[in-house]
């Protein structure tokens, strides 16, 4: 886990120092820490006391820079505000401290689950499993399950999520071989040597692409070309087959 | 030992991670389930009673072959294995909220941690504890999150069910703010 | 078993490869050499007359449990029949778009997915279901990704022509049996 040491440079400019955050995992830790250390009942806080703790430990603690923190200490000072104002009718009146209450409760709530995780883990740390696996041949991968209709409902997701929805139609257009094969030897003539990347452009449709490529194989089939890559991934390099021509 | 039992602590052996049960069966397609559970249960009497290293622990959906923690010192000492890095409270908050609530979002999670959790998330998504399970509907469409097997094995848990229900937390929100008199 | 041969057990379990001698006799430094040579012997001798899955075996300068040749065909073919692997939400996502989108850079499906995608292009590249077309022309000559034949076979298509439009897709995936109201 990353070390969760913020190095806070001083506002004076003098020496940085580092806030340990570890102390506290968060506004609500250090509020509940405080709500413990005070014997106070949960359900019935004595707000103004305690937010003035609260602030007075963001101080110490050096953790008035983070942002967390503040926004508890004005969440504090606003209920304190709150509980200040003539209630008016008794009934109608909504304690201000139950949304905080409620989020302190949760979080204790989860505390606790965190020290069974804690228990748990540390339990599970002091043994090993197996680490030395001798080298065997990788098995052949597991045949994949996946049908067409997850991969379109994927695409649907896809779809519905994106910022700015704008994934391509794949347009069903014809294979237009012909008119491939005479771009390729359009070009052929002005160069004897192209590149694949010089006649696909990026944003190529796909039909034009596979027609492309179709054209460039009826091509070298009939000798007028040849293809060649020099090394995996590279561009295709496309050359004017000098004997083809002769021929 | 059993043939059978001599397969799965074969297999178990050759495993750096727990088996699920349905993987054992397939070792051999003619055992019938029962006996693949009688044989695991010979396999760990025998790792109890003979007096073994090891024992065969159920954890993680799976069964694992896991050394006994009296031999982890000395194991750490000889520097032939070094235990994982504990996590930190932050991480061990984050996953606790997340085991229970999953899927859940990135906004949930810092609404009940009350801090930004966006380090966290991504240091415990490299771990391979957490993954991304799909997206909310809500505005935006954030991403969800949700744990993996590798959690419940951090964890030593055999499913997510064996973490205590909500309710049965001792602190429960067992008392619901009491109404002002 | 002895508690020294224990101790050599949980060790020779949990090292990530094979001890020599040396290593193990620091395991309890107490023991003398002899008695950590008489333990092996002592482990090697449990595994062949007890019956056991595993073997105590020196090999290359070093000692390691290895599983009994006779299981190894086993483990292999039970590898195999695992149930087929399902890919996850992310890259059934990420192989959506480059079907759709391809030739198309990391960049720009990460820009559509609002997640890094390297892990899941990786993935997806290991099981041949995509493939480098190309780099485009952009800052950084970017790779650029494009589906396989294999993505074609898997799915049955002839072509990529065969997928479905965009628009036609919305009305065949609303077009699951409604719910009885």
């Amino acid at each position: 886990m990353a070390d969760e040491q913020l190095t806070l440079p001083s506002p004076t400019g003098e020496a940085a120092f580092v806030v340990d955050l570890k102390a506290f995992s968060g506004p609500l830790d250090l509020l509940l820490s405080l709500i413990r250390e005070e014997q106070l009942d949960i359900y019935d806080i004595p707000i103004a006391r305690i937010a003035e703790q609260f602030l007075a430990r963001i101080r110490t603690l050096g953790l008035n820079d983070a942002a967390d923190y503040l926004e508890m200490a004005a969440r504090l000072l606003r209920i304190k505000a709150q509980m200040l104002l003539p209630r008016g009718e008794e009934e109608a009146w909504e304690d201000p401290r139950a949304e905080l209450v409620r989020r302190l409760l949760e979080y204790q709530q989860m505390r606790e689950v965190v020290d069974l995780l804690e228990r748990r883990g540390e339990e599970r740390r002091n043994q090993f499993a197996r680490t030395f696996v001798p080298p065997d041949a990788p098995p052949p991968p597991a045949p994949l399950a996946l049908s067409l209709s997850e991969l379109l409902a994927a695409v649907d997701r896809v779809l519905r999520a994106a910022r700015r929805p704008n994934v391509h139609d794949v347009v069903s257009r014809p294979l237009n071989v012909p008119g491939a094969v005479a771009i390729i030897r359009d070009l052929l003539q002005l160069r004897a040597r192209v590149l694949w990347t010089e006649i696909v452009n990026r944003d190529a449709e796909p039909s034009f692409v596979l027609s492309t490529l179709l054209g460039l194989l009826e091509l070298a089939k009939l000798g007028e070309l040849r293809v060649h890559q020099p090394k995996p991934f590279a561009n295709v390099e496309i050359e004017r087959d000098a004997a083809g021509e002769a021929a | 030992m059993t043939p059978l039992a001599k397969l799965l602590e074969a297999a178990l052996f050759a495993s750096a991670h727990p088996i699920p049960l349905a993987e054992l069966a397939e070792l051999d397609p003619e055992a019938p389930l029962a006996a693949v559970t009688a044989a695991l249960e010979e396999l760990r009497e025998h790792y109890n009673v003979d007096g073994h290293g090891v024992e065969l622990v159920e954890l993680g959906g799976g069964w694992q072959i896991l050394t006994r923690a009296e031999y982890t010192e000395a194991i750490e000492r000889a520097q032939l294995a070094s235990r994982p890095q504990r996590l930190s409270a932050a991480a061990l908050e984050t996953l606790a909220i997340i085991a229970y609530r999953q899927p859940i979002g990135r906004a949930e999670i810092e609404e009940i941690r009350g801090v930004n959790v966006g380090g966290v998330l991504k240091s415990l998504h490299e771990r391979g504890l957490i993954e991304v399970t799909g997206r909310s509907e809500g505005v935006g469409r954030p991403l969800q999150y949700g744990t993996t097997p590798l959690f419940l094995e951090h964890f030593a848990l055999r499913h997510l069910q064996e973490l205590p229900r909500a309710d049965e937390l001792a602190i429960a929100l067992r008392a619901e703010p009491t109404p002002v008199e």
